[in-house]
């Protein structure tokens, strides 16, 4: 196994998230379900960019829709789902384009992994064929040259003793070592933009750390734009570069992970700072939101946070639509209060 | 695997031995005495008492159990007592119509409710789908001898008599000859497992493109068609070969309706004039036979999850 | 001399190489007709054409002579002496003589066997006064042997296979056909493998197949698809057959009837008036017409035309109210119960149905209880059962179907000292024909008066058969009293 | 701060769990509550024959036999000059009776040994086990056709051969299911209370086997109506005069070609029947959600 | 090299020794064991009234196993366990089911630990109705009680538990575990499967209760940030053996194991300035 070690620790990161081309941009993005005879929003009105060798946080609890716009990114939702906005991967609009091209793009320009490695692996074949199959598909290999290709990807993703493994099966895989597969598998093409939906949340903490070093160092090697959805702030804080946060089907926050950490201007991320367990803050008492993330059929009018909000008003946040704000350059919030509001000490009830 | 296969083989053995005692026991729950039925109607209590030494029907009951097996094991099932030949005899007679028979109605069952079952499941909830499901659910509640009736009605007597109505010919008298007598009552036997089989192979396939990794091999940019073909079907098949080992035994179940109406003397007609003429050994060994059968098919299912799903082969 | 009938009902030119193909509803389960379970089954599934008979018996019911040329009995009855036809040979020229018929007569009366042996009791020796003359030792005066030695009692075996062979898998007999191929319980194939028939009208038909089709409704469609060539129908069912593509129907009035046989040794049984008010309960005719159409309905023990017939013995009416009135005298005013009805699964369809309600209306209730027909009897025997309800055949003798029909078998209560002197009075061979019917009549006046079962109808078999088969009808040998089975001179008109 | 176990857990719906929105789910199935609708007038037809029929089902016009249908006999007449339809009533009566039977024996039976099996394990778990593998491996109808050869050819003999054959079934199901539920936190968490076992069998158990139970029921009382018909059909079943559907269409058959009506009444109270009784499981299946146990 | 002495001096609620549990893990044919997983192998601790053990450590090291077995959910195949000063794993019947009512556990997913089908109301009633100590009538008072010590509005007592938040389901779990007045609760993984808005929430009643009542926790736990916030001591576990064993604050400060320097040091940063895995970003 390989340390987790850091080699790209030492590189200026600056140089990365400034001057490099924009490999993803989402622009109000809204999904609807079908559900019960209706149509109910999940996500709207989505903004996200993605630069190349970026690692971007998405962040929000459960049931907040960083999946389903993982998905719509990737064209991956159910049929009874459909999609508005804007998917530009590379400059070029996905949105419009039919199954057979999306084929060609998926796996060859973005790849992605997902929460549960052993279950997004196919148990019926070895893990090397999974991987080659990438290969012969979008690169025309033959057999041999794919497999050599996939034993390649499992020594860049450090698996050990790679060749042999390579005609193993998943389960006879560690959840870590699956999840290092699911990585072989996602850069087989050498994609631009790598989605990893909660790729640690299934993994043990020093598994996760080898896991997520694993992702920084090959993202260093390739240059590639990598959006992390996690539901941990700590995960934001130890690796992304920049961060959005998410709260019942809106981005509401989104900022550099420095600035969102130091300066929080939506009451919602400040709670979710708050409530991180921190062993100096919290000696009696651990920062609380109240209430509970409403169902996409009951998101309320106005700021869909107000009903847990300490600062919430009538009718400031209860009514219309509150747009993303600028707060500084790179760093926008979703709230009508924006700025008049001190939000240290709010949660702690 | 090899392994894998010598452990399965293994486990059928404590299913035999109990399969033994199930068939044995059915015997003694059976009232009446088999020398009775043996000596005839007109023979004198003597002679009864006769044929009961001689079939060592007066010795204990778990001597004669063990010496049952102790035969069985050797291929010798007992004597006929109706037509005094030995059982293995008689059902090595009829055991082969029924399973060519069988075995064609297994062979359209699966060629036909794998490309029902595979469209249906593509075209979910749409038309092509709900006429295939409803076509399925309506064949399940057909009765094998309903349907046999019916076959015999319209296409064997009334004005088509496209095929004969009653009797077998082997396959050595030819293929053609082979196929006008088989094909009726294979259509009988077999509509009610594609029906179940078109159901299975929608369901595992609709539940097989559920599976995240279905989502990963998208994900990966992998056609429709290789999806279904490589990556659900191969987890298909593990829950609809379970349910095609299972149609075997209702396969063999079938054919004791469905023989009696086109008088086929096979092993399902064997079995119901053996428990009708209380031939005992005979029944025994039809009972023992059928069962072993659907415990060698079901243990090549078993192996052939090997295949299918690497995880059994571990253990 | 042959039986067989020139009224067939087209002539034509003979097919001398047709094949006939027969189907029964039973098939035996062995070729050795001593050891048959049922003899009628044995008989008719082709044994007939293998083997000969020692006699044969007419469509009148009387006893002639096949292998036999001429029998006569002792003074006192107790000796048969039968003097054979010295034209008879085995296919392989050995002839066909008294020893070798004592052979086989021994065999048959003495190997253990489940019917041949008990039939053959009375025969206490068999010697050979001379090389074609067969004498006969009896137990008693009895009349009954010649018919018996006319079914499967009477075949002859070639004495090497009864010697040295294994007459259940192989046959040597001295008819014109041999086995080609033989499945137990389910065919048996024929061929004609000899010219020199002793009998030169018979075996005109080059090869018989045999097939037992046990389900009623695939025997009418093999016949009605044209699989099979002749079968036996059943009554009710016959015209909707008839017509098809070229097939006869051919109504033969054979000696086997539909009766509800009782148990007098179990109440309520043993009350003669309860047996009085079943038999009044049934309605004959209708069960007749509907069931039976062609059939006649059965009063008496001995059918028309054949000995014991008694004319004086008119129908018995239904009469509801005289059946609940004799209940009632009986003791049962609100009705009985009999217990166990034993019902055969060759009974006809839809008969059991129609008793039971008849019996229903006159407050006679049984819980029917089906049971395979092989087992019928041994289940019967055990005398727990109130009644029966089964074809029963007469016999071709009155007395020895008499002492059948009221054996410990079919008859679980047994006999009266009544009986016994009536039936030994009647089946004497020192008697002359008409003496014997004489005491015939008595015993079915006896049996109808303690009214020991209730007889329900003479079945008219009609036999559905291809119009191209000649010589069938029931004037047939055997045709009134068992069956129009000795298939020996039918033949095969040739397509035109 | 991490967390290793999955956040979606808890947001994943666990549907089967919904008593009231398995309810609605159901009752929003219009095929299934058709089929429903259709057992509940089978139920009522077989309770009404017990009263009331148009003709007396046993009485017989011996002389009116295999007539079509007339406005005396609004299905014709059978074999004996019965009213078929009177007589098709009554067989619901007995299809039902036989078929509650048959699976109830089988439920009663493989029921309480599930629970067992499944709660005790261990080496009667192991037997058990077995013994329903190799019940299993016989041939079904044959099976029967065995059992009902052994006790004698009737009714009663033909339900318990049919309970005998669905009882594996039920002691599968019940001891996987049990299994699962056994292994389930709430289960842990009421012993970790100090709960008794019987309360536990009862209270938690049993409770969450009931709808895979009651799903299988439905699909139980289907192979009990072919079955119970099967052998009617070959005379095992029901015998004269009890009118069953097998042996109606026996009798229909054995008069296809002097009738060709008389048949088709009864198979296609059987074919109904059983199409509705399948109906009903595939639609409380699909309310209650992808059940575990329900598939190997 | 554990370190079992506590810091502070009040009376054990727990006390383990020595103790031993093996699973099969693959039996043959017959049926027999030919392989077992040793899932805990050898552990001493103890808990004392009033204080938090920690137990953390890898998945699959043993953590709920030795859970379960404190409360002999499962019986140890050897060692013994002392809860509230007598070996549990001597008791039976009737004195078993007393026990149960003074160490109580909490488990991880509320959705699970919750019977789907019994409304609240029954799920919480089931301890009160084991021990047998409170009348039908002190019952029904006794959850209203219960309900609102944790937060929630009495009405809550007839909702099923599809009809709640996991928030909220975990502090009726809370409720069940503390219906009885036990002395030790043996908390496992209690929050993991709780959105982070919700888990200080069942954080806070879990502190508060302890406070109140003098509660011993053990406190199975992956997530070492949460453990080092609410422990007073940490027992790190790594196969079936406990590795470290010491009060939180020196365990953080001069971990002595390297498996627990290894822990330690793959705990995410709680903010970006202090990254270990990856360089800091420009403020
Ligand atoms: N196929 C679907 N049908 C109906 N609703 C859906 C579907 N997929 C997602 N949803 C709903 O959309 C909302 C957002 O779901 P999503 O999976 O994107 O959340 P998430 O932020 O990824 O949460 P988690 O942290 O649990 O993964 C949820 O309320 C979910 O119930
Ligand atoms: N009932 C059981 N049968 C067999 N093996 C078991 C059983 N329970 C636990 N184990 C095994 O014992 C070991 C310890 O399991 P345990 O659940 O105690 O670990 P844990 O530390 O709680 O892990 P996690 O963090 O994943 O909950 C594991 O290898 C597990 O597979
Ligand atoms: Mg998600
Ligand atoms: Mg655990
Ligand atoms: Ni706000």
């Amino acid at each position: 196994m390989t340390g987790p070690v850091s080699t790209a620790a030492n590189t200026p990161p600056t140089a990365l998230t400034t001057g490099r081309e924009t490999v993803l941009e989402v622009a109000d993005l809204g999904v609807d379900i079908h559900v019960d005879r209706d149509w109910v929003g999940i996500v709207d009105g989505v903004d996200l960019t993605v630069r190349a060798g970026e690692t971007v946080g998405l962040v929000g609890e459960s049931g907040s829709g960083k999946t389903v716009t993982s998905l719509a990114v990737m064209q991956l939702l159910p049929p009874n789902s459909r999609v508005r906005g804007s998917v530009r991967l590379g400059g070029r609009e996905l949105i419009s384009l039919s199954e057979g091209e999306l084929n060609r793009i998926r796996g060859v320009e973005m790849g992605m992994i997902f929460q549960e490695p052993r279950r997004s692996l196919n148990p019926a074949f070895t893990v090397g064929d999974q991987v080659a199959e990438s290969v012969r598909r979008h690169r025309g290999a033959d057999r041999s040259k794919a497999w050599d290709r996939a034993v390649e990807l499992f020594e860049l993703v450090g698996i050990p003793d790679a060749r042999r493994r390579a005609s193993a099966y998943p389960h006879e895989f560690s959840g870590g070592m699956c999840q290092r597969v699911m990585l072989a598998m996602a850069l087989a093409c050498e994609p631009s933009l790598l989605i990893a939906d909660e790729p640690t949340t299934a993994l043990d903490v020093t598994v996760q750390r080898q896991v997520l070093s694993l992702i920084g160092e090959v993202q260093q090697r390739l240059g590639i734009g990598v959006l992390l959805i996690t539901h941990d702030l700590g995960v934001v804080a130890e690796v992304c570069d920049r961060a959005a946060v998410m709260y019942a089907g809106r981005i509401v926050e989104q900022a550099p992970v420095m600035e969102l950490f130091d300066a929080p201007q939506h009451p919602y991320t400040a709670g979710l700072l708050h409530a991180m367990p921190d062993h100096v803050r919290h000696v009696e008492r651990m920062g609380v939101i109240p209430g509970r993330v409403p169902p996409p059929h009951d998101f309320p009018a106005g700021c869909r946070f107000h009903p847990r909000c300490p600062f919430a008003q009538e009718p400031t946040c209860t009514e219309g639509e509150i747009p993303l704000r600028d707060v500084t350059p790179g760093h926008t919030a979703r709230c009508a209060r924006l700025g008049d509001l001190e939000l240290e000490d709010a949660f702690y009830g | 695997m090899l392994r894998f296969v010598a452990t399965r083989l293994l486990t059928v053995v404590p299913l035999l031995l109990l399969l033994t005692l199930v068939v044995f026991g059915l015997v003694q729950i059976a009232p009446g005495d088999p020398a009775a039925i043996i000596a005839g109607p007109e023979a004198s209590p003597e002679a009864v008492e006769q044929i009961r030494a001689d079939l060592g029907l007066d010795r204990p009951v778990w001597e004669q159990y063990l010496s049952y097996i102790g035969n069985a094991v050797q291929g010798d099932l007992g004597t006929s007592y109706t037509t005094n030949e030995p059982v293995t005899e008689v059902i090595g007679r009829a055991l082969p119509r029924t399973v060519t028979i069988a075995v064609f109605a297994m062979l359209l069952a699966v060629a036909i409710s794998l490309p029902l079952g595979v469209l249906a499941a593509l075209r979910r909830n749409r038309l092509t789908d709900r006429l295939v499901t409803g076509a399925a659910v309506v064949a399940l509640a057909v009765p094998p001898f309903v349907l046999a009736a019916l076959l015999v009605n319209y296409l064997a007597l009334g004005g088509l008599q496209l095929f004969p109505p009653t009797g077998y010919e082997p396959l050595s008298e030819g293929f053609d000859e082979w196929f006008r007598f088989a094909v009726l009552p294979a259509i009988a036997i077999a509509t009610i497992s594609l029906a179940e089989l078109t159901r299975q192979a929608r369901g595992s396939l609709i539940d097989a493109m559920e599976e995240d990794y279905v989502r990963t091999a998208r994900a990966k940019g992998l056609g429709r068609w290789w999806i279904v073909g490589k990556h659900a079907a191969k987890n298909a098949a593990v829950p609809y070969v379970t349910v095609l080992g299972l149609n075997v035994g209702r396969v063999v179940g079938a054919a004791v309706i469905v023989e009696a109406i086109f008088n086929i003397q096979g092993f399902g007609q064997l079995g119901v004039d053996a428990v009708l003429s209380r031939d005992l050994p005979t029944m025994q060994g039809v009972v023992l036979v059928s069962g072993v059968i659907v415990l060698l098919v079901n243990l090549a299912v078993d192996i052939s999850y090997g295949y299918f799903n690497p995880r059994v082969r571990a253990g | 001399g042959g039986g067989g009938s020139d009224e067939s009902p087209a002539a034509g030119a003979v097919d001398d190489s047709a094949v006939l193909r027969a189907g029964w509803t039973v098939g035996p389960t062995s070729l050795d007709p001593h050891m048959a379970t049922a003899e009628v089954v044995w008989f008719r599934f082709g044994m007939t054409s293998i083997y000969d008979r020692l006699f044969t018996v007419n469509a009148a019911g009387e006893v002639e002579g096949m292998l036999v040329d001429s029998w006569e009995y002792t003074e006192d009855g107790l000796q048969l002496t039968m003097t054979l036809r010295e034209d008879v040979t085995f296919r392989d020229g050995t002839p066909l003589d008294a020893s070798a018929v004592k052979l086989s007569l021994d065999r048959a009366r003495t190997q253990q066997s489940p019917v041949v042996k008990a039939r053959m009791a009375a025969v206490t020796a068999v010697e050979v006064p001379a090389p074609y003359e067969v004498r006969l030792t009896l137990d008693g005066p009895t009349p009954a042997v010649p018919y018996i030695l006319a079914e499967n009692s009477g075949f002859i075996l070639h004495p090497d296979l009864v010697t040295s062979g294994d007459p259940a898998t192989e046959t040597n007999g001295s008819g014109a056909y041999s086995v080609e191929s033989f499945t137990p319980g389910e065919s048996l194939v024929l061929v004609r493998d000899r010219t020199d028939y002793w009998d030169p009208e018979a075996a005109k038909i080059a090869r018989i197949e045999h097939r037992a089709v046990p389900d009623f409704q695939a025997f009418s469609n093999a016949l009605a698809a044209g699989q099979i060539d002749i079968g036996q129908f059943q009554p009710n069912n016959v015209a909707s057959i008839e017509g098809r593509r070229g097939l006869q129907a051919v109504p033969v009035p054979q000696g086997i009837s539909s009766d509800l046989l009782f148990n007098r040794a179990v109440a309520p049984m043993d009350d003669l008036r309860v047996r009085q008010a079943i038999n009044l309960a049934i309605d004959r005719e209708a069960i007749t017409q509907a069931l039976y159409p062609g059939s006649e309905p059965k009063y008496q023990y001995y059918r028309e035309g054949l000995q014991g017939h008694d004319p004086s013995l008119g129908p018995i009416g239904r009469d509801v109210e005289r059946a609940k009135a004799l209940l009632a005298e009986a003791g049962h005013p609100n009705g009985v119960d009999l217990g166990e009805m034993l019902v055969s699964t060759a009974t006809t369809a839809g008969l059991l149905d129609v008793v039971l309600e008849q019996l229903a209306e006159v407050g006679i209730r049984a819980d029917a209880v089906t049971v395979d027909a092989l087992q019928i009897f041994p289940r019967w025997a055990e005398g727990r059962s109130a009644a029966l309800l089964q074809f029963s055949s007469t016999g071709l003798e009155p007395g020895a179907g008499a002492s059948t029909s009221w054996g410990p078998q079919l008859n679980p209560a047994g006999t009266t000292p009544e009986f016994d002197r009536i039936l030994a009075a009647a089946a004497d061979n020192r008697l002359s024909q008409e003496e014997r019917n004489a005491g015939y009549q008595e015993l079915n006046r006896f049996l109808r008066e303690q009214a020991w079962s209730s007889p329900i109808t003479w079945i008219n078999y009609p036999w559905v058969m291809t119009e191209r088969l000649q010589g069938f009808s029931a004037e047939m040998d055997y045709a009134t009293t068992l069956g129009p089975y000795d298939f020996r001179y039918l033949s095969m008109q040739a397509d035109s | 701060m991490t967390a290793l176990a999955p956040v979606s857990a808890a947001a994943r719906p666990r549907v089967s769990y919904r008593p009231g929105r398995v309810m609605r789910r159901f009752l929003a199935d219009r095929v299934g509550v058709t089929a429903l609708v259709v057992v509940l007038i089978l139920v009522v037809i077989a309770l009404v024959s017990r009263f009331w029929t148009p003709v007396d089902p046993t009485a017989q016009e011996l002389l009116d036999r295999l007539e079509g249908p007339s406005s005396a006999h609004w299905l014709g007449t059978d074999n004996v000059g019965r009213d078929i339809l009177s007589r098709l009533m009554r067989a619901t009566w007995t299809a039902l009776t036989s078929c509650a039977l048959a699976v109830g024996l089988a439920v009663a039976v493989g029921v309480p040994l599930g629970l067992l099996a499944g709660y005790a394990e261990g080496f009667l778990d192991g037997l058990l086990g077995r013994i329903s593998d190799v019940l299993m491996s016989l041939p079904p109808l044959l099976f029967a056709v065995a059992i009902v050869g052994a006790l004698g050819p009737s009714l009663t003999n033909a339900m318990i051969a049919i309970g005998v054959l669905l009882m594996p079934r039920f002691f599968r199901l019940t001891r996987i299911s049990t299994r699962e539920v056994k292994n389930e936190d709430f289960v842990e968490a009421a012993r970790a209370s100090g709960t008794t076992t019987m309360r536990i069998l009862g209270r938690h158990v049993l409770p969450n086997i009931a709808s895979p139970l009651l799903i299988q029921i439905s699909f139980g009382a289907a192979v009990a109506i072919v079955s119970e018909s099967g052998l009617s059909f070959l005379g095992l079943g029901a015998q004269a005069p009890t009118a069953s559907w097998g042996s109606m269409v026996k009798e229909g058959f054995d008069r296809l070609a002097e009738n060709s009506w008389s048949m088709y009444p009864p198979a296609i109270m059987i074919v109904v029947t059983v199409l509705v009784l399948s109906l009903l499981g595939d639609g409380l299946r699909d309310a209650v959600g992808r059940q575990t146990g329900g598939r190997r | 090299m554990a370190d079992t002495t506590s810091a502070t001096g009040s009376a054990p609620a727990l006390t383990v020794t020595g103790l031993r549990k093996s699973f099969p893990a693959q039996r043959n044919l017959l049926g027999r064991v030919t392989r077992t997983v040793d899932a805990v192998r050898g552990v001493d601790f103890e808990v004392r009234a009033g204080e938090t053990l920690a137990l953390v450590g890898e998945s699959g090291a043993g953590k709920s196993t030795v859970g379960r077995l404190v409360l002999r959910l499962i019986d140890p195949d050897a060692g013994e366990v002392g809860v509230l000063g007598r070996d549990i794993t001597q008791l039976a019947g009737r004195e078993l089911r007393a026990m149960r009512g003074r160490a109580t556990m909490i488990f991880q997913d509320p959705y699970k630990s919750l019977d789907p089908r019994s409304q609240i109301r029954h799920s919480l009633a089931e301890p009160l109705i084991a021990q047998g100590r409170w009348g039908r009538r002190g019952r029904v008072e006794r959850l209203g009680e219960l309900l609102e010590r944790v937060g929630l509005a009495p009405h809550y007592l007839d909702r099923f538990p599809y009809e709640m938040s996991g928030g909220q389901l975990q502090r009726v779990a809370v409720a069940r575990a503390l219906a009885t007045d036990p002395e030790l609760v043996v908390c496992d993984e209690p929050v993991a499967a709780l959105d982070m808005s919700i888990r200080s929430h069942v954080i806070n009643l879990l502190r508060d209760l302890q406070r109140e009542r003098n509660l011993a926790y053990l406190f199975v736990s992956h997530d070492l940030s949460l453990v080092r916030v609410i422990a007073d001591r940490i027992a790190v576990m790594r196969r079936g053996e406990i590795v470290e064993c010491r009060p939180t604050a020196e365990l953080f400060a001069d971990p002595q194991h390297s498996y627990t320097r290894e822990l330690l040091s793959a705990i995410p940063a709680a903010h970006p300035r202090n990254r270990t895995f990856r360089a800091a970003p420009a403020a």
